[in-house]
């Protein structure tokens, strides 16, 4: 990977075109914990797992889950203060859009605005990408339910299921095998817990923490992270369950 | 001889239409948030201050300084509240009273009171009541040219344990007295202090030392100035400031 | 025969010349006209089954100095017409005499009761003639044959009837009591207390009433003026040694005492 | 690197640690001098009356952070009357920190901080980091030697909750001790301040750290 | 727009809302206020709500110029979803905060001589410790805090009816009752006031509940609004054949 | 408007021309199906007219229109704006841009500029949000909305006569009748409204004008 005097600056591409910068913040991001954002029928989950730094940590303080407006949430994983920075320059650019067109923001619009602005870090020389990617959840009246992933590189797309982090790919195929589409909200939470625990194999020592928040109608619509004890039961119950897969595997 | 002129007032039409019927029926009929004496009511501009008028009096004694302030302020006419502390303590030895516009002074003591705790945290020590006079005559007038409408007394114990009251004027011009009056019944009240109470007139100079007299003065002058001033009333606050610390209590006066 | 010493004579009635000078000295800004101050008062008048209950608070007040705290705003115009007079103390006073005499003159001259609406009427000529520049607001209230009548006459002269009147400063505070108390045909205790009420309200809510309370009750031939029938607003507390003026306070610089010679007349008192 | 660099910075200042119960957040710090004739290093600091900060690091960066959460603390207390949350001051240092990290010109913070504060939701105990992390503790070490103290909290942290707050100060100078085997602890070289539901924040005096001291160096049992 | 001429602020309000009342009760908070804005002397819009909710525990009450009470909804919109979307363990904005912030918001408006012509009232129960806060707000940026509050005409009006039978112990009804009262003399009294008014009750268990608006019945029958005529008075008699 | 202009409007007795305002009467009602918008075609400055058959109905969007009344030169600048602001909407969402925003930036522009700006706007439309809707932002910047909307100095006098027919979910027909009735009682009494009604149906498929000379008022 090493692009031999090519890879200090994003202003300059490599003779492959390359740039290296850029592909150094996905690798951060590749190692990080997994993230993953799914759309059910009436609503959307974002999840994320954690490793519990140090046995003194209060429950639930490495917050990966933020909400950008009362009826848009995210989750981001790498770098969390880049991630941070990137959810307040979306609250600013939320606030600055209601002021001025008195509707809540579309989630399509609010996704863009966010693209570009990661897109932004990559051109200029001596300003680092950001090391993150993040998931964007809304709801709109404009557009109905809207999922997006904005990678370090820029790039945004609308998902119905996306991941990213350590166990992406792992987690790409069990979202594809179920057909969360027809999936209430409450039913795909116990599956998506699993996912996460499973994208976690090679950490299974660390003590792990999950965090899962919803947007879905019986809400209102609002972005609501689920509360700590409901997610703790949440893991438990996915440990057990992924214990007698093993043993019916093994 | 034509009975036209005898009667004397057609000939002054212009006067008669140009006039304002200054009854109180022309008062009610205006937008009732400029509801005040429509004397310097400004033709529909905003007029940013407004008086909500009331009396405060600071005596110094030996080793203690009393405040007595009514509690009553008013807008115009009309009893915003009946029970509003006019004084705010600054430090354990050091108060502040002001009479004038409520939303200026409740902004003038906050602002103290923050510079009071950043000079705390900064040398770990609480200013002593000349620095904080000083301060308090900057900061008024640093608002040179849109001053706060507040008429302040600073009362506190000094360094050598003396009770002491400065006296400001709304621009910051201040000295140190012996007793003060501002507000509405300031004009009522100053005669009664300059008679009883040792001050800048007076050869012999020696501060009263039986807080229980200064206090029953206080109350007595509150309660003269509320005879006669129709801003002044409800309940009379005395605050007692002396080297062990602030004791405030409430007594009612008249309240018509 | 053309008297023209007439000419020189002063004009009766109010003379007005200054106002072209103050108006002219007002707009060259030299000096601004004296602030005209508003006097506060709370008066009220209400019917009730067989008479007319009048009501007013005694605070006389100049600006925001209280001239007199016990004065009498209810004045008799004739035994079976009252009025309370808010406004310029001194216009109600001298404008409700003036009434008074005519309507004096009138009984005699017809050998019957004076009736309310006529004193109302001709207060209001006189108030619409100075063009509202006398400051009369006055409730006029009596029995007479045409039954209890309550009658507001205000300073630009117009003037209508209601069952229950309040004006003056107070008039707001009075206005919500009588509006959310009135009943038709009340008793005499009823009405009193109502307007006792009133009054009260402007005195301890409106700061140009104040002090005490007076009620006048009007039935068919019979008044009863009850003064200051409440009065709880007095000097809470007056310091319990009363002011000494201690000389030593003062330091005595020289002292230069003179026996005083009386040639004629008893001696001066001793002071010594 | 330039934030692993600045994270070395933190463990380079002497050893700062907090512990904290349901009611009360104590602060225990290690003063350096840098030699005898010099008085020692402050290392903690009052923010406001319910929230004190202890440090390790650069002092020059830890001054201009503190100066900082005082204006932003005065200025919550001047429109809201009421004390700032404890989280949301955080994640302003957090925010400041983070910008030093993106852009070319700036460099990071060369301080880690403690924070320990009381509000609605009860106490906190915040560790800033100069990367713009920031962590909620029950107990925490930070600086040099930091890791010895860490195994001392480790090994007590779940009897901390209900703890008064003289105990969690024993606790905090009984770390404090095994992290500074050979420096000798005095009242000079040690500050404790801690903050409680219902006690301002507020640093022990001289006498009662002596008293305290003594305390821990009798009954010394093994860390 | 206009080039040359200095951005004057001083703004004189149009759209006025009349007086609006709050007091507290045993149980908690009620707000009222009429649902008329008048325009000048015409009553523009019958069905104005005047009263918001801020958060799950605090509402407003607004009388003078309408249009900044919709910029001050905004701001306190903006405000309360700030605190939301923290999501770190509480909503810490409680009643008094709001209160003050909005004494802030005024009190800078005034000193740039642009004020928001606004008097409210802010009423507030806090659903954990229950303590029950009621402040006022004028344009300049006075506050007032009492256990009633009125703005506008109605503190003239008002005041007395609220001080003489305001107790703490006030059910539900009775709170009504004097809101009732003041309101049908605001009703006669005060030009821009509407017969039809809405009350707003602020609970420990329910929090903020905005009832639907309601007409107020007036005392108009008296005998002598029927009979004591013009005819009564004038010197002249009208005889029907 | 220069400095001139100004200065003319201080000293009424010298003032020739005055700025142009439109003393108007614009209507918008709701009936079932869709939104009928009428406005008087007289454009006047406090003396003379200034354009006899002036169109006051401000497309903004496709299926957003808005009427202007107040200062002309001050509405026709705000529409612009509003014009603008909603084409980049539009480009950014990849559809019809919602009515209530286009509301909201000109409530926002005519309340952030109230003391050096008179104008009273509605702004009606559809869109494939929230359907048919009518928004009315008077000069103070007072935000509204509702199934009518009445602005401009002809309206004061037919507050009554629309109190008293109007009814909900007309059909296109009643409702056309309705919009003209009003605005020639309006242009019958208010001396600043007149000349001619334009007329504007807007439906989700279609927009379609229609023009009522004077003589065809039909009124007594």
């Amino acid at each position: 990977m090493s692009g031999t005097g090519f890879d200090y600056e994003c202003s300059s591409l490599s003779p492959e075109g390359r740039i290296f910068q850029v592909e150094y913040a996905e690798k951060a991001v590749e190692t990080s914990s997994t993230i993953l954002g799914v759309r059910c029928k009436n609503g959307i989950v974002l999840g994320t797992e954690k490793i519990v730094l140090s046995k003194m940590m209060v429950a639930g303080t490495d917050k990966r889950v933020f909400s950008i407006t009362t009826t848009t949430g995210s989750v981001v994983n790498g770098l969390t203060p880049d991630g941070k920075s990137l959810v307040y320059r979306g609250r600013e650019e939320a606030v600055q859009y209601e002021k001025m067109f008195g509707i809540k923001i579309p989630i399509q619009v609010l996704a863009e605005r966010l693209a570009m602005r990661t897109q932004m870090n990559t051109i200029y020389n001596g300003i680092r990408p950001y090391g993150t990617s993040i998931i964007l959840a809304g709801n709109d009246h404009i557009k109905g339910l809207g999922l997006y992933m904005i990678e370090p590189s820029g790039q945004c797309f609308e998902y119905y299921g996306c991941a990213s982090g350590r166990g992406k790919q792992l987690a790409r195929n069990e979202i594809e095998k179920v057909n969360f589409r027809e999936m209430s909200v409450d039913e795909a939470i116990p599956l998506i817990a699993k996912i996460l625990l499973k994208a976690q194999e090679e950490m299974k020592d660390k003590k792990q923490e999950l965090e899962i928040s919803i947007i879905s109608d019986t809400t209102g619509y609002k972005h609501k992270i689920l509360d700590r004890v409901f997610v703790d039961q949440l893991t438990l119950k996915a440990q057990e369950e992924i214990e007698n897969e093993q043993m019916e595997m093994a | 001889m034509d009975l036209e002129n005898y009667t004397n007032v057609n000939i002054f039409k212009k006067v008669y239409e140009k006039r304002e019927v200054s009854s109180i029926h022309n008062v009610v009929e205006q937008p009732h948030h400029l509801l005040k004496d429509n004397t310097q009511h400004a033709k529909g501009g905003f007029n940013p201050y407004v008086n909500n008028q009331g009396t405060t009096v600071a005596i110094a004694g030996k080793d203690f300084v009393l405040v007595a302030a009514d509690t009553r302020i008013s807008q115009g006419f009309n009893i915003l509240s009946r029970d509003y502390s006019r004084t705010t303590k600054l430090t354990d030895q050091c108060v502040i009273t002001s009479g004038g516009m409520v939303a200026d002074i409740e902004t003038l003591h906050k602002l103290l009171i923050a510079k009071v705790k950043t000079y705390q945290r900064q040398f770990k020590k609480t200013p002593t009541v000349e620095s904080l006079a000083q301060l308090l005559g900057n900061t008024l007038y640093g608002r040179r040219f849109m001053p706060y409408y507040a008429f302040n007394l600073l009362c506190g114990i000094d360094q050598n344990g003396q009770g002491s009251v400065y006296g400001y004027d709304a621009i910051g011009s201040w000295d140190k007295l012996t007793y003060g009056v501002q507000g509405s019944g300031s004009e009522l009240g100053a005669p009664i202090l300059d008679n009883q109470f040792v001050g800048h007139n007076y050869l012999v100079k020696t501060l009263p030392d039986d807080v229980s007299v200064v206090e029953d003065t206080g109350k007595d002058i509150i309660n003269s100035i509320a005879e006669r001033d129709i801003y002044t009333g409800d309940q009379v606050e005395i605050v007692i400031v002396d080297k062990n610390g602030i004791r405030v209590k409430r007594e009612p006066i008249r309240r018509d | 025969m053309e008297l023209d010493y007439l000419k020189t004579l002063p004009l009766g009635g109010f003379n007005f010349d200054n106002c072209i000078r103050n108006r002219a000295m007002a707009e060259s800004g030299i000096l601004q006209a004296p602030k005209t101050m508003k006097t506060g008062t709370t008066i009220c008048g209400v019917l009730f089954k067989d008479g007319v209950v009048l009501a007013a608070d005694t605070r006389a007040t100049g600006g925001s100095i209280v001239g007199d705290k016990n004065c009498e705003k209810i004045h008799n115009l004739a035994p079976n017409i009252f009025c309370c007079g808010a406004g310029t103390a001194a216009d109600c006073d001298h404008v409700t005499e003036m009434i008074k005499r005519q309507l004096e003159l009138h009984r005699l001259n017809t050998h019957s009761e004076n009736r309310v609406q006529m004193a109302a009427l001709k207060l209001v000529a006189h108030a619409f003639k100075y063009g509202g520049q006398i400051g009369t607001h006055l409730i006029v209230g009596g029995v007479d044959v045409k039954g209890p009548q309550l009658i507001e006459c205000s300073n630009d002269g117009n003037m209508y009837s209601m069952p229950y009147h309040t004006t003056g400063s107070g008039s707001l505070a009075a206005m919500a009591i009588m509006e959310t108390r009135y009943k038709e045909n009340m008793t005499r205790e009823e009405a009193v207390n109502l307007c006792i009420a009133a009054i009260e309200a402007g005195i301890y809510h409106d700061l140009g009433s104040g002090s005490n309370v007076d009620v006048c009750v009007i039935t068919r031939n019979k008044y009863e003026m009850l003064r200051n029938i409440k009065h709880d607003n007095f000097k809470v507390f007056s310091k319990p040694g009363g002011y000494q003026f201690k000389k030593d306070r003062v330091q005595v610089v020289e002292e230069f005492k003179h026996k005083l010679v009386v040639e004629a007349g008893e001696q001066p008192m001793d002071l010594s | 690197m330039k934030i692993e660099y600045a994270k070395e910075a933190v463990k380079q200042g002497s050893t700062s640690l907090g512990l904290k119960s349901d009611r009360n957040v104590v602060l225990v710090s290690l003063k350096k001098s840098p030699h005898d004739l010099a008085s020692h290093q402050e290392k903690i600091f009052d923010i406001d009356d319910h929230m004190g900060i202890a440090i390790a690091g650069l002092t020059a960066d830890a001054r201009y952070l503190c100066k900082f959460m005082r204006s932003e603390c005065l200025n919550y207390w001047y429109t809201h009357d009421s004390h700032h949350p404890t989280e949301r001051l955080v994640n302003k240092i957090a925010k400041k920190a983070q910008v030093k990290t993106s852009h070319p010109g700036k460099r990071p913070f060369g301080v880690g901080l403690l924070v320990g504060s009381v509000d609605e939701t009860g106490t906190h105990l915040f560790e800033t980091c100069p990367s713009g992390n920031y962590y909620e503790y029950i107990a925490m070490a930070i600086g040099a030697r930091s890791q010895s103290a860490k195994t001392y909290l480790e090994k007590n942290y779940e009897l901390f909750a209900s703890l008064g707050w003289e105990e969690l100060a024993k606790h905090g100078l009984r770390a404090l001790k095994a992290s500074a085997q050979e420096t000798e602890l005095t009242e000079h070289n040690v500050s404790v301040g801690f903050v409680g539901a219902d006690q301002k924040f507020r640093l022990l005096t001289a006498e009662e750290l002596r008293s305290y001291l003594a305390e821990i160096n009798d009954s010394m049992e093994i860390a | 727009m206009i080039s040359g001429q200095p951005r004057t602020h001083t703004q004189v309000p149009v759209n006025i809302g009349t007086s609006v009342m709050g007091l507290r009760y045993k149980d908690g908070i009620m707000l009222a206020a009429d649902t008329a804005v008048a325009y000048g002397s015409m009553k523009k819009t019958k069905h104005a709500q005047r009263m918001a909710a801020i958060s799950s525990d605090t509402a407003i009450a607004c009388s003078g110029e309408m249009s900044d009470f919709q910029e001050l909804l905004k701001i306190f919109r903006e405000k309360h979803d700030g605190d939301v979307i923290e999501n770190d363990g509480a909503l810490f904005l409680k009643p008094t905060d709001y209160f003050n912030y909005l004494s802030r918001v005024q009190y800078q408006r005034r000193m740039k001589g642009d004020p928001l012509w606004n008097g409210s009232i802010i009423g507030g129960v806090r659903q954990d410790s229950g303590d029950v806060f009621l402040g006022m707000v004028d344009l300049y940026g006075t506050k007032v805090e009492g256990n009633f509050l009125l703005t506008g005409l109605a503190a003239h009006y008002c005041q007395v009816l609220m001080q003489n039978s305001w107790r703490a112990d006030l059910t539900e009804a009775e709170a009504r009752a004097i809101i009732e009262d003041c309101m049908k003399v605001m009703f006669y009294r005060d030009k821009k006031a509407s017969d039809e008014i809405q009350i707003t009750t602020i609970t420990k268990d329910q929090g903020v509940k905005i009832h639907d608006p309601y007409r107020i019945q007036g005392e108009w029958n008296f005998q002598f609004f029927h009979d004591k005529t013009n005819e009564f008075w004038r010197p002249i008699r009208i005889y029907n054949n | 408007m220069s400095i001139a202009d100004l200065q003319n409007e201080i000293i009424p007795e010298v003032n020739t021309h005055s700025v142009q305002t439109d003393g108007t009467t614009i209507i918008a009602v709701k009936y079932d199906g869709g939104i009928l918008l009428g406005a008087d075609g007289r454009s006047a400055n406090n003396m003379y007219v200034g354009n006899k058959v002036s169109d006051k109905l401000e497309p903004i969007h496709q299926r957003i229109y808005c009427q202007r009344s107040g200062t002309s030169s001050h509405t026709s600048t705000i529409a612009r704006y509003v014009r603008y602001y909603m084409e980049i909407q539009a480009n950014e969402l990849g559809n019809l841009p919602p009515v209530e925003s286009a509301a909201q930036v000109m409530r926002e522009i005519i309340y952030s500029n109230k003391n050096s700006l008179s104008a009273s706007m509605i702004c009606s439309g559809w869109d494939p949000y929230k359907g048919y809707q009518i928004y009315q932002v008077n000069s103070s910047g007072y935000f509204e909305q509702g199934n009518w909307a009445l602005s401009g100095s002809g309206g004061t006098f037919i507050w009554g006569y629309i109190d008293a027919n109007y009814r909900e979910n007309m059909t296109r027909a009643e409702c056309k009748e309705f919009i003209k009735s009003c605005i020639a009682l309006a242009c019958y009494r208010d001396s600043s409204s007149g000349g001619c009604i334009r007329l504007l149906d807007i439906t989700q498929d279609r927009v379609e004008r229609d023009y009522v000379q004077y003589d065809d008022f039909k009124i007594k």
